[in-house]
């Protein structure tokens, strides 16, 4: 098969070529919030992933690692009506469907951490039953990923098992070559919808790459490397039994228990049911939620299972990397390291994962000998 | 592909209410087709809702041998509880379920002596199973039931219960409040519920094959807390001592993270579960 | 459109002197326009901020707070509390958009019926002037851009606003 | 960097420790990652090592961890404090909200006119312009200071003023505009809240649901509801530190909300929040002669 290249420079014609075939983009966009913010702009934060038409093509941003906002509301929006109700006076009530109508969508500059989420999601949301507005998103949207070529202190992707050029979750993989070109992967049969969009590579000059796999280890190209920060393998053990260990104390303390880190997460998922409106007419939404809010699992009786921020903070490290492998068998964490960049407080999920996994290691050994 | 958050629409047919705080609806589904599908045993939950206010979730009160409605009974404590009791005869409420595991009265209680203890409004979801078997009665061997509140106030299905006894139901009943609480005449047991428990299954006679036996317990965390080891120093094993959990659900269907203990979902793995599976569990209850 | 715009006002009233006063006016046969939807509170030093700001997200075009002149206060100081509040709350309301058109806070007396029909009849007249409150319908269509970004179909806010909208002129 | 200040801020907290005045310091630690100052709890002098000076730029409010519960056991505990930290730390004692007895302070005094706010610099770099206090502090001993009358209105917070002045300039129609397209951003993390020492309170407004004040939905009109709400309950009490802008990962401009309100009660009420424990917040206030040329 013939390999695939994109001249980056040649970005809007693509762009463009798609939304003629009838696909919505969602790019990468450097926002314009740094002109109306008070404090000077952290420049990270100002690129985030929206639906652009050809006025926006020149603002596409592909630089950020991982951009400030991922894509996951594309998939899973941050609040979302699915029940309308309506009662009137003097008759009985209605329901009726509010069904997700997201029309044929191409999200291009992914990085491979946020695409790879998408696998790990389908699992929670098709397991038993299929979730309907996650799936049809899910079916609407193919998702072109670009390989990193920068990263920083944060990012932690090959420490749980991705890598910076992963095709994970990804339809297509971008690969950026050294004359500044960038070579293109299509990932299985949903990536060949995308061929039509891409040149032939004349030239030749890469041999054709067909494997889906992950953490290439001849790095094509200009791909970061983003050295291991832990090794995970002793993490879930030592989780699964070291529940009331006081290192769940000590990295909670500093935790100020808002959704910062959750809501930046491409992989957490909770959500809330609430119905807004009136007795005569509401609407039930669905809306991200997060386990750090202490009345996350609070009952109206006011017994709280999770009382504490420290009981929180060890739900979410805890449903990552031990309940959630357990159940789904992958971790629901892809190394993004934005919940390390929003934390207020400074409080970095890596640095304790990695202190976990030195624990782990210990235990692994103790058990070994 | 369904919308699973879409509810039935089910109109409440009759309210009962139990205590000051506590509150009974029997619903009729609205359509044909919905109450020929919901088929439920006992243990399942609904999510049932009040318009504009939510959902709330709620054991299914009456056992699958009493069927033609469904039955609630909770206790004002939030919002869509408050918004459910301003609810009249002829309103409509909305209806998701039935969700979660059951019992398993077929492939575990049947033949044994079954012990059922609850607390509160916990008594609900054990009525549930205990109406269920006494609807069998030859089916099992002793039963037992086990009731209690703090007052004789706060006690939900008083009079039901106390008449099971002289029903012809052979069932041995107890019901109790809390030391301190009773009045003059108050003609039941004082005692808080581990100890009733104890007393109760220590002088039965003929004696409860404990051994061999099944015990429910359902109420507030506190009493399942101290109830769950004079069970099992009466000799009932883990495996065959059950309880349901209350976890804060939205979703219902495994989905939306909130009712999670550990890798188990509440709502698709329980809500009904053994003590034995409890210990397993992180303490995160 | 040759229909007059009738607003709708929302005003919250203490029971013990504007409440008083309105009922006076009634008594007296003074005329006003009924625009004004009264709620009654226990005082002014009850209405917190953010029963202003759900009047207007449910449809009102104005909010009127009345209670009792200083040093009449039932409770004393609850009014006096009550005025520091708006002092502030009125200057934040203006800097996020909602102007003083729309907004008007009165002391008005068991004994002052006539004020109290001149103050509705005058905050009516303004409040017609400044024309519906639209801002949550702005608001509204944000909500829905942004629904449609993430591929959602129907409502993006709860209809209810917009119902009231349909039903008036 | 300037090691002697970070150094000389160890030893303080270090004897502190050792001696058993303090048993627990909260200051900054550089960040595991990415630009942000983090938290640091520090309870024994062996690991004293990890404080530093963080640039007021990149950190959180440190008063915020005053009133924890989980550290309401240790006694006294003292915090690292730039000037809008004791700021906030004079409103909680103000407000009742943590006790005299139990709080102490390692003040930081800036050294030059200007202490860099760039948050693009790393956390210990302004560790050269704080001068720090020889020894841990009670509040009472701080607010007596001659330090405290020079800095003690420091902020780092970057002015707001330029924003608010041009929503001045603009009309109602377009004030509103301009709010509900930068809350529509909004994604109700409420890490403003979490990250603000005076946002204290044990279940919030935003909580309350009989009857829902505030939508949780995060849509343009409960964002609006929240955010409002949420700048008027620190109206007159908002010390001015920027620690809510700061941890927004939506970039709201969060501070011009709070300017303008500082502003308004310094122009109604004369007064500023964060400078004197006897004073009464202006909103649960009143003066009989308070302004009223609004009220009919």
């Amino acid at each position: 098969m013939t390999p695939l290249t994109l001249k980056i420079d040649r970005l809007g014609d693509l762009l463009a070529k798609m939304a003629a075939a009838g696909f919505r983009i969602v790019a990468p966009v450097a926002s314009a919030e740094s002109d109306t913010s008070a404090t000077a702009p952290r420049p990270r934060q100002a690129v985030r992933f929206a639906v652009v038409g050809p006025q926006d093509y020149a603002r596409v941003d592909l630089t950020a690692t991982p951009a400030a906002e991922g894509i996951k509301r594309f998939f899973l929006p941050q609040s979302e009506a699915v029940v309308r109700m309506r009662q009137n006076e003097g008759q009985s009530a209605q329901v009726s469907d509010i069904s997700p109508d997201a029309p044929p969508t191409i999200i291009f500059g992914a990085r491979p951490c946020d695409a790879a989420a998408l696998p790990v999601l389908d699992r929670v949301f098709s397991w038993d039953s299929d979730d309907r507005s996650w799936s049809h998103r899910r079916q609407q949207t193919l998702v072109i990923t670009i390989a990193c070529q920068s990263s920083d202190a944060a990012c932690f992707c090959t420490s749980i098992g991705g890598a910076p050029d992963s095709t994970a979750g990804s339809d297509a993989l971008l690969v950026p070559q050294d004359d500044g070109t960038m070579q293109v992967r299509l990932v299985g049969e949903r990536g060949e919808k995308l061929r039509q969009f891409f040149d032939a590579d004349d030239a030749g000059s890469a041999a054709p790459r067909e494997d889906a796999t992950t953490g290439d280890s001849g790095k094509a190209g200009q791909v970061t490397v983003v050295p291991p920060r832990f090794d995970i393998s002793g993490v879930r053990s030592w989780i699964e039994n070291n529940f009331d260990d006081k290192l769940w104390d000590q990295a909670a303390l500093a935790c100020l228990g808002c959704g910062a880190c959750t809501y930046g997460c491409p992989t957490c998922h909770c959500f809330d049911l609430v119905d807004e409106g009136t007795e005569q007419s509401s609407l039930r939404r669905r809306n991200w939620d997060s386990c750090q809010f202490r009345n996350f699992t609070e009952h109206a009786s006011g017994h709280n299972p999770r009382p504490w921020q420290t009981q929180r903070y060890r739900q979410r490290i805890a449903h990552k990397f031990a309940y959630f492998p357990e159940r789904f068998g992958t971790t629901l964490c892809t190394g993004c390291g934005r919940c390390v960049r929003v934390c207020p407080a400074g409080v970095s999920l890596l640095e304790i994962v990695g202190r976990i996994a030195a624990k782990g290691k210990i235990e692994e050994g103790r058990a070994d000998g | 592909m369904d919308n699973h958050y879409l509810p039935m629409m089910a109109e409440i047919r009759e309210i009962v209410d139990q205590t000051h705080d506590v509150r009974t609806l029997r619903l009729r589904l609205k359509s044909a087709d919905d109450i020929e599908s919901f088929r439920w045993q006992a243990g399942q939950f609904g999510l049932f809702s009040a318009f504009g206010e939510g959902e709330s979730t709620f054991c299914i009160g009456n056992p699958p041998t009493r069927p033609g409605h469904i039955e609630i009974t909770f206790k004002q404590a939030g919002r869509v509880t408050s918004a459910l009791r301003q609810l009249d005869v002829g309103d409509t409420i909305g209806v998701r379920g039935p969700y979660g595991n059951a019992f398993p009265i077929d492939d575990v209680f049947r033949g044994r002596d079954v012990v059922f203890v609850g607390g509160g409004i916990g008594i609900a979801p054990v009525r549930a199973v205990y109406l269920n078997c006494l609807d069998r009665r030859d089916e099992f061997g002793r039963l037992m039931i086990i009731g209690g509140a703090r007052t004789a106030d706060d006690f939900p299905f008083l009079d039901e219960t106390c008449a099971l006894a002289g029903a012809g139901h052979e069932v041995t009943v107890g019901v109790t409040i809390d030391p301190g609480r009773e009045s003059s005449n108050w003609p039941h047991r004082v005692g808080l519920v581990p100890d009733v428990l104890r007393e109760m299954v220590e002088q039965a006679s003929p004696a409860v094959n404990t051994a061999e036996a099944v015990a429910i317990v359902c109420g507030p965390p506190v009493m399942i807390k101290f109830t769950l080891p004079v069970l099992h120093s009466l000799g009932f094993a883990d495996e065959r001592v059950y309880t349901t959990l209350e976890n804060r659900m939205k979703c219902g269907i495994g989905k939306c993270g909130r009712c999670n203990v550990g890798s188990r979902y509440v709502c698709k793995d329980g809500p009904v579960f053994t003590a034995a599976e409890l210990h397993r569990l992180p303490n995160d209850l | 459109m040759s229909e007059r715009f009738e607003p709708r006002i929302v005003a919250f009233v203490c029971t013990w002197c504007t409440y008083a006063g309105a009922d006076l006016a009634g008594t007296s046969r003074y005329v006003y326009p009924p625009n004004v939807r009264l709620i009654r509170v226990p005082c002014t030093g009850r209405v917190d901020a953010s029963f202003i700001l759900k009047a207007f997200e449910s449809g009102a075009d104005g909010v009127l707070v009345s209670g009792c002149h200083p040093g009449d206060c039932h409770y004393t100081s609850g009014n006096l509390h009550a005025r520091r509040r708006w002092n502030v709350f009125r200057e934040l309301l203006r800097f996020v958009g909602i102007g003083d058109d729309r907004l008007a806070f009165s002391w008005v007396s068991a004994a002052e019926g006539r004020k109290f029909a001149d103050l509705v009849c005058d905050l009516t007249e303004r409040v017609r002037a400044a024309g519906p409150f639209d801002g949550y319908g702005r608001m509204s269509y944000i909500a829905e851009a942004l629904a449609a970004e993430c591929g959602q179909q129907g409502p993006a806010e709860s209809p209810d606003d917009r119902d009231g909208r349909e039903g008036r002129a | 960097m300037n090691h002697s200040s970070a150094e000389q801020l160890q030893q303080v907290a270090a004897s502190a420790l050792a001696v058993g005045s303090v048993k627990l310091v909260i200051g900054h630690a550089a960040g595991a990652a990415g630009d942000r100052a983090a938290a640091c709890f520090v309870d024994s002098d062996d690991n004293v090592g990890r404080l530093t000076i963080a640039s007021p730029g990149v950190a959180t409010n440190l008063a915020v961890y005053a009133t924890r519960p989980e550290i309401s056991h240790l006694s006294p505990i003292a915090v690292v404090a730039d000037p809008p930290t004791l700021r906030a730390l004079v409103g909680l004692l103000q407000e009742g909200q943590v006790e005299a007895d139990r709080l102490r302070v390692i003040a930081l005094w800036p050294q030059t006119a200007e202490v860099s706010q760039s948050p693009s610099d790393s956390a210990d770099d302004d560790a050269g312009a704080w001068k720090v206090s020889g020894s841990v502090q009670t509040m009472e001993q701080v607010l007596a200071s001659h330090e405290w009358v020079a800095h003690g209105q420091w902020t780092a917070a970057a002015q707001a003023d330029d924003l608010v002045e041009r929503l001045l300039k603009m009309s109602d129609a377009e004030r509103w505009q301009f709010w509900s397209a930068e809350f529509a951003r909004c994604s109700r993390c409420y890490a403003c809240r979490a990250s603000c020492p005076l946002c204290y309170c044990r279940r919030c407004v935003a909580e309350k649901n009989q009857p829902q004040w505030i939508d949780t939905s995060a849509t343009p009109r409960g964002n609006f509801a929240w955010n409002v709400i949420r700048a008027f309950h620190l109206a007159g009490r908002c010390i001015d530190c920027g620690a809510c802008e700061r941890a927004c990962p939506q970039g709201l401009p969060l501070g011009a909300l709070n300017e303008f309100l500082r502003r308004t009660v310094a122009e109604k009420f004369d007064y500023r929040a964060g400078l004197e424990v006897d004073s009464t917040p202006p909103l649960a206030d009143f003066r009989t002669d308070d302004p009223e040329e609004f009220i009919r």
